[in-house]
């Protein structure tokens, strides 16, 4: 088994062994305390074996893993790392060890509370170390379901409203994003290879501008709200109200990185053609947000887009 | 030379905490503490051995040299990259001896202090985390990494202060000190943004060095008449008064008293506090140089005007723990002014080597003084004066290292306060007159309010104690005579050998008349405290009444959090907020919410469609088939 | 074959029994007369396909035998609508098409 | 021909062989032997399902009416399977509430000839064989619908399905002999050829069409779905919303790909805005359903706009995804109207806020409920993502991402109505939940295989590249 897969594994091991040998609060806490500290051994243990192999892997992404699974539509689970998402995937680890501490007195199904939050991190593992565009999709859309149980049970305040703003605006964004996907795959071959969810290889392709053009704001748009921008962000402050507070930790401290992160890796990464035509307008706006928000102060999220963007006009 | 084992310096304490916190319910609290200052302790000895190592064998041709471990990290463009590793030059081992000293002297007093306290662990743990954020702040190679840690410090002295989670004021003064912080670090994040966009790099070396090609050549883009680049480091500083408590964001840390005692001496006196300080000491060539200082002497003026400030309110506060906490914002200011009237190049520099000097002294003193209070607080279970007095029969080590702690900031002749403010007064005679006479004038102040506590609560009538009080435990007395003891001999310590603006060492001397003017006012303060306080007596009251209205002003910390809670409340969140959010709910928010209303109602609009109708059913089908033939026929057809 | 009358004729005929039928499923009360109404839809399917296969096609016999199927076919649903229907009678009474409208919405 | 080539008819014959046990069984058989038939069909279906795994060849009977491939082959063993899982989960309603009215028999008989309907309609090799198969679909299950012979709705629902049905095979009937009318043939290969883009064979076409588009309740000819799902007993709705449905999506595509060929520029466009206001009326109407099988009637509507999807990839593609989605989809639904029908006859309910604290005293079905709802709204990793994604791969390929953009809107609107009733489970505690209860064996059997299906037919891809390798069989 190699080491990024665990990533994804031990969670849905964690979660497996919660709800069949989990009986109280205390088996339940202490699997998720045990699982999510064997976690966080290994992203510490990623980092190191990462340093490691960065001296003598001069690639993109190293650890790289490929697996066919989808053959007719080219989908692989392929997976690898690079330097950011192996920092990401420590903070995650760290963010979510943390959770499980903040959530150690959870009363209310305390079993069923860890297993959403650790069925919630192997999307996010699985976000982070994917290179294929499908199941990088595949786990971003995983992630946010369980973020309904969370808030929706053990929230506070209109949790329930919340918790729907939440989950239906992120997955009305990932729907979004899925066409956006669709539409990056489909002019994959634009250089006459064949059609291909791999990232690296689209990166390679240079997709038609007419196309980049559209499906950039599809894909900007599918990954800006998670990451809360103006003026997406509108399940942001309810949803962090509600939630309790390791998945506000979570939904700070990770999931928004998600956005960020996406729009780095596949809006701006794959379309830079359609990313600079739309620069001005994405701008624009983030700077707006960046004003606007500055009045809840929670929008630094957005200047990382403005020094984004900024450096991508530049390039 | 090597140091790079200092890498270990900070990864002890994170170690403690990764294993203090897994296992936080299975280790017995006393062996957590014992682990606890053991590790710190590691730390400890291993900065000093540092800092020995690096004072002695680290210069070349006489002046100090910087050495940097890293490791590539983040790559952006070929220039602009974000590193990780560890800087060593003066100023950074110098704080890592001042975070180790007292990080580990909170550990030993933490094990008295939280004895018996449910979490013990968890506490112990976070100070742990706390440790981790501060050195590798202080180790920070590059802005960005700085940031980082900046963060983790914002965070962890959060949990820190909302330790007694089940307090609430505990809890608002966690997210207060949180929330101003993290608004000032907007204002850093930009200018991190601004800066690394227009020289391409978040290294400090590349930064800071004086002959490079970077300070002097970021003048063309210009704003509001201000090169960016000074806008960088004003927003930068931005980010420094907040985490350094100066005007106007020092509004949590009287609040952020809420937290235990030792923490407070950890964070709000020797170690995050000072980030802002030090922030500007390790970009102090940019500041200086950037467009002739321009940013620098806002550094100053902020400064000398809230050490004037905090001084006044201290001496009208009642709670010990608040009037340390403005205290501490007043020596602060000190340190800022310093460098704001700092030069670069040898004795010149003197202002930096003083800042720097004060620094460590004031870490030293006023961790002394928190845990001093801390012991007291421990005794009477009070935090206010007026349940005190004339605890030096029951508390001596307390009294007496309190006494030592007091004098030393009062500036008193030869103890370390003396020595490190009469350079900071130096240096502020030297540029600047009117910053100078405001020193001079804190100084006094800062005897005044220092003796009014020392005699508030170890003389002054005997208050009726409900238990008897009794002198700390050991463990908590041995940090507190430690510290008594670098209280008394940090000032001998010939600081301008060691950290300079240029890396270059001078000699300093303590200018005779100057320091003369200082200390005799220091102890004209004390000997009005004496007349006041020693004694219960009629005069303070008569004073409060005599300034009357200006009294009230000043005990009401300047009305500063009403002020804010006016700004905020009304103005920002009353209109401009309001019209913001009345923007956000009804415009943006509503056009989310809307689209799912308008489903809904759609939704109801149409249910009459179902009729339950047979016929109505069959009507449809057959209106479907002919609505269908006719757009085939009549549409695309033709 | 019918001397004298045009296919064109025999359609027109077959749509207008089957738009009779539609309108009678339309405006018929009873049930059974709805019945009956669906029963001229399946017979204008059916004349049409006789006379299809007569007219146009007539050395193959698909359409014939389609017809035959569509009429046994007819008689079982006509068969299983009116037990439906007895069912429904015996339940509330009435074969009334608007007595079956207690499930709407 | 030789008596060999029967085997092509081996799961037909099967069904038929079953058919005849069970009528001979129900002859001989006295009245205490008559509870002795629910595991007695249960294993016979079994059987067959499993049979149906072996392969077979391709091929024709009766001169080109029936004909068989591995494709139809597979879809029948799913259906088959689906049929299995749905007898399962009656199989307890019909001990406790059927078996002394001696009808349960009758009940398998007339499930197994619908089923027997779709495999000779999806087999059909002209248009008589598929008016035969759909009519055995369909009469059967007007029947069953009246199978509570004492419930007004359930007569409602009869009678409204009956009788609109009836409407729409006249309509479809009427369409045919316009088509026999261009063509001269009822056969669908030299239909094919023959088929030419005339205004009387588009008219033809678009009467056939709506007769069925009435089966799979495609805008505007559903009315009659929520009605009478509602009337039915649980499983018949199950039945009607799963099998009948999912026969007639795979038999619509198989004649748009073939035989309607020639008109696709027409039929393109048509199933274009039927599949945009399916899917609007669908959820509109989803959501503000209170009584369950009536909202999972417009949600199964919701997701025949989905499927149909894919017919706008005229290829490989478009087949494959949606056989597999109607595979996928039958598990999801069979997971979701198991549970309506376990709680159901547990305790007569059968509204949303019924459910309400459901999952906290049975974990277990709320649970299952869950993963079938969000299988339905397409999200991973349950199947239904795979297939929703995959259909919209489908209709992408060939540029329509706007409508694709439609589709993922409405996937949107649809977790939205999904989420109600998890949050009326889950989110919400109630005094009056249902108290907990253990389902019997058979219901526990079917919803296992439900689940089994739901949790692996998304994740484990084979499944999917089989169904790749053999679509192509047809459409040679």
């Amino acid at each position: 088994m190699d080491i990024l897969s665990l990533f994804v594994i031990v969670p849905v091991l964690i979660v497996l062994a919660l709800t069949f040998f989990a009986k109280d609060l205390k088996q339940a806490r202490l699997i998720s305390v045990v699982g999510m500290g064997i976690q966080f051994a290994m992203s510490i243990n990623l980092i190191f074996a990462y340093l490691k192999e960065r001296a003598v892997n001069t690639g993109i992404m190293v650890f790289t893993k490929d697996v066919v699974w989808y053959e007719t539509f080219n989908i692989h689970y392929s997976i690898g790392v690079d330097a950011i998402s192996v920092v990401m995937i420590a903070l995650t680890s760290v963010v979510l060890l943390a959770g499980v501490f903040i959530s150690w007195k959870i009363d209310d199904l305390p079993k069923e509370f860890f297993i959403s939050l650790i069925a919630l991190s192997s999307g996010v593992f699985g976000f982070f170390i994917s290179t294929d565009l499908f199941t990088m999709f595949v786990f971003y859309e995983i992630a946010v379901i369980p973020m309904y149980l969370l808030i929706g049970i053990w929230g506070s305040g209109p949790k329930e409203n919340s918790a729907m703003k939440l989950t239906l605006m992120l997955m009305g964004a990932s729907a979004v994003l899925s066409v956006g996907i669709l539409g990056i795959y489909f002019n994959s071959n634009a250089d006459g290879g064949p059609l291909t969810f791999n990232i690296f290889e689209i990166a390679q392709v240079n997709i038609p501008e007419a196309a980049q053009n559209i499906f950039f704001p599809l894909t900007f748009i599918g990954f800006a709200v998670i990451g809360a921008l103006f003026p997406f962000h509108t399940w942001s402050p309810s949803g962090h109200a509600s939630a309790p507070t390791a998945v506000s930790m979570l939904h700070a401290g990770v999931l928004m990185k998600l956005g960020g992160y996406g729009v780095f890796r596949i809006a701006m990464y794959l379309l830079p053609v359609g990313a600079l035509n739309w620069s001005d307008f994405f701008l624009v706006l983030s700077a707006f947000g960046v004003i606007y928000g500055a009045f809840g102060a929670v929008m630094q999220k957005d200047l990382k887009y403005v020094n984004a963007y900024a450096s991508v006009s530049h390039l | 030379m090597d140091f790079s084992y200092t890498i270990l310096i900070p990864l002890i304490p994170l170690a403690l905490f990764v294993i203090l916190g897994l296992f936080s319910k299975k280790i017995p609290a006393s062996i957590a503490g014992w682990f606890g200052s053991f590790g710190l302790g590691t730390s400890f000895v291993l900065s000093l051995y540092t800092a020995y190592h690096y004072f002695l064998e680290g210069k070349l041709n006489g002046v100090y040299q910087t050495f940097i471990y890293k490791q590539t990290w983040l790559v952006f463009t070929d220039k602009l990259h974000i590193d990780l590793g560890v800087m060593i030059d003066p100023i950074s081992v110098m704080m890592m001896v001042v975070v180790t000293t007292v990080s580990f002297m909170v550990h030993i007093y933490s094990r008295g202090y939280m004895h018996g306290d449910d979490g013990y662990t968890r506490f112990f743990a976070y100070l742990a985390l706390f440790s981790f954020s501060m050195l590798g702040l202080v180790l920070a190679t590059n802005l960005f990494q700085m940031y980082i840690f900046w963060e983790l410090v914002g965070a962890s002295s959060f949990l820190l202060i909302g330790y007694y989670y089940t307090k609430p004021s505990a809890v608002a003064a966690a997210k207060k000190a949180f929330i101003v912080t993290r608004f000032a670090d907007l204002g850093f994040l930009i200018g991190i943004l601004l800066i690394s966009y227009y020289t391409g790099t978040f290294d400090f070396q590349e930064l800071t060095n004086p002959e490079g090609m970077l300070i002097t050549s970021w003048a063309s883009y210009s704003f509001m008449g201000l090169s960016v680049f000074t806008w960088g480091l004003i927003l930068i500083f931005m980010g420094g008064v907040g985490k350094s408590a100066m005007l106007p964001f020092h509004i949590w840390l009287p609040d952020a008293m809420e937290g235990p005692t030792p923490v407070s001496a950890l964070i709000h006196a020797a170690t995050m506090v000072v980030a802002g300080v030090y922030l500007v000491a390790r970009l102090f060539p940019a500041y200086y140089f950037v467009e002739g200082g321009f940013a620098l002497q806002i550094v100053a003026y902020v400064g000398a005007i809230s050490s004037l400030v905090a001084a006044l309110i201290a001496v009208t506060q009642t709670d010990i723990k608040r009037v340390l906490a403005f205290s501490t914002m007043s020596q602060i200011g000190y340190m800022m002014l310093a460098l704001g009237v700092s030069k670069y190049e040898g004795h010149e520099g003197l202002g930096y080597m003083a800042s720097m000097f004060h620094l460590f002294t004031h870490a030293m003193f006023k961790a002394l003084l928190f845990l001093g209070a801390g012991s007291v607080i421990h005794a009477v279970h009070s935090n206010y004066m007026k349940d005190m007095g004339s605890l030096r029969k029951y508390m001596p080590i307390t009294h007496i290292t309190f006494l030592i702690a007091a004098l030393s900031i009062a500036g008193f002749p030869g103890f370390a306060g003396f020595f490190s403010k009469d350079e900071i007064l130096v240096a502020a005679f030297e540029s600047n007159k009117l910053i100078y006479y405001s020193s001079v004038l804190v100084a006094g102040l800062t005897a005044f309010y220092m003796f009014r506590l020392y005699f508030g609560i170890f003389w002054g009538e005997d208050t009726k104690y409900k238990h008897t009080p009794h002198e700390s435990p050991l463990t908590m007395t041995i940090p507190l005579i430690f510290l008594a003891f670098m209280s008394i001999f940090g000032g001998y310590i010939p600081f301008s050998q060691f950290v300079t603006a240029d890396l270059t060492p001078f000699t300093a001397h303590l200018d005779l008349p100057l320091a003369a003017i200082a200390s005799s006012v220091g102890i004209i303060g004390i000997i009005i405290a004496f007349i006041f306080y020693k004694k219960p007596n009629e005069l303070p009251q008569k004073f409060a009444n005599a300034f009357g209205v200006v009294y009230k002003f000043i005990y009401n910390k300047l009305y500063f959090d009403e002020l804010y809670i006016f700004v905020t409340k009304k103005i920002l969140f009353g209109i401009v907020a309001f019209s913001a959010s009345w923007f956000d709910k009804n415009v943006v928010d509503s056009s989310m919410i809307g689209i799912g209303n308008v489903t809904v109602s759609v939704s109801n609009k149409i249910k009459g469609m179902q009729s339950g109708k047979l016929q109505d059913y069959a009507m449809s089908f057959v209106g479907g088939i002919v609505v269908i033939a006719m757009v085939v026929f009549y549409i695309w057809i033709n | 074959m019918i001397a004298g009358i045009s296919i064109y004729e025999i359609l027109t005929l077959t749509s207008i029994l089957f738009f009779i039928g539609i309108y009678g499923f339309f405006t018929r009360d009873n049930l059974i007369t709805v019945l009956m109404a669906v029963e001229l839809i399946l017979n204008a399917a059916a004349v049409n396909f006789v006379i299809i296969n007569t007219y146009l096609y007539p050395d193959l016999i698909q359409g014939a035998v389609y017809s035959i199927f569509i009429i046994a076919l007819a008689a079982a649903e006509t068969a299983l609508a009116i037990a439906i229907i007895i069912n429904l009678y015996r339940i509330i009474y009435s074969v009334e098409v608007k007595d079956t409208e207690t499930m709407k919405y | 021909m030789n008596l060999e080539s029967f085997l092509l008819m081996r799961s037909e014959i099967g069904l038929l062989a079953i058919l005849l046990l069970l009528i001979i069984f129900e002859i001989f058989s006295n009245k205490k032997q008559k509870a002795a038939v629910i595991p007695f069909a249960l294993i016979l279906l079994a059987i067959n399902t499993v049979l149906g795994f072996l392969p077979l060849e391709s091929g024709e009977l009766f001169g080109g009416m029936f004909r068989t491939n591995a494709l139809l082959y597979f879809f029948k063993t799913t259906l088959s399977l689906g049929v299995l899982i749905l007898l399962l989960q009656s199989a307890d309603w019909l001990k406790e509430k059927v078996v002394d009215e001696n009808k349960a028999t009758e009940f398998f008989i007339l499930i197994i000839s619908s089923l027997l309907g779709t495999y000779f309609m999806i087999s059909a090799g002209d248009f008589l064989m598929f008016y035969i198969g759909l009519e055995l679909t369909t009469l059967p299950v007007a029947a069953l619908v009246a199978y509570d012979t004492y419930k007004r709705i359930s007569a409602e629902g009869a009678v409204k399905y009956i009788l609109s049905s009836a409407l729409a095979s006249g309509a479809a009937l009427f369409g045919i002999s316009l088509l026999y009318a261009t063509t001269g043939t009822i056969y669908f290969e030299s239909m094919a050829e023959i088929l030419a883009s005339s205004n009387l064979a588009i008219l033809g076409f678009i009467f056939f069409f709506s007769g069925l588009a009435f089966k799979i309740s495609l805008a505007p000819f559903h009315f009659w779905t929520a009605d009478v799902y509602e009337g039915a007993p649980i499983n018949v709705a199950s039945y009607l919303s799963v099998i009948s449905k999912g026969a007639a999506v795979v038999i619509l595509m198989i004649l748009l790909f073939t035989v309607f060929k020639p008109l696709m520029p027409v039929w393109n466009k048509i199933i274009y805005i039927v599949i945009i206001a399916t899917m609007f009326i669908g959820n509109l109407f989803a959501i503000r359903q209170q009584n369950l099988k009536r909202f999972l009637a417009y949600s199964s509507i919701a997701q025949a706009g989905f499927i149909l999807l894919g017919l706008m990839s005229v290829d490989q593609l478009g087949t494959t995804t949606i056989v597999y989605f109607v595979a996928v989809y039958i598990f999801s639904n069979l997971g979701a109207f198991g549970v309506v029908q376990a709680v159901s006859s547990a305790s007569d309910k059968e509204n949303i806020n019924d459910y309400e604290g459901l999952y906290r005293t049975n974990p277990k079905l709320s649970l299952l409920m869950m993963l079938a709802l969000f299988s339905l709204a397409g999200i991973p990793p349950l199947a239904g993502f795979f297939g929703k994604f995959f259909l919209y791969t489908a209709a992408a390929s060939q540029g329509y991402y706007i409508l694709v953009f439609i589709a993922v809107v409405n996937a949107t609107i649809s977790l939205y109505y999904y989420l109600l009733v998890v949050r009326a489970m889950f989110l919400r505690q109630s005094d009056q939940a249902i108290p907990y209860f253990k389902s019997p064996f058979y219901m526990r059997l079917g919803l296992i295989l439900a689940a089994i299906g739901i949790l692996v037919a998304g994740v484990y891809s084979p499944i999917y590249d089989y169904i790749f390798s053999i679509s192509n069989t047809f459409l040679n």
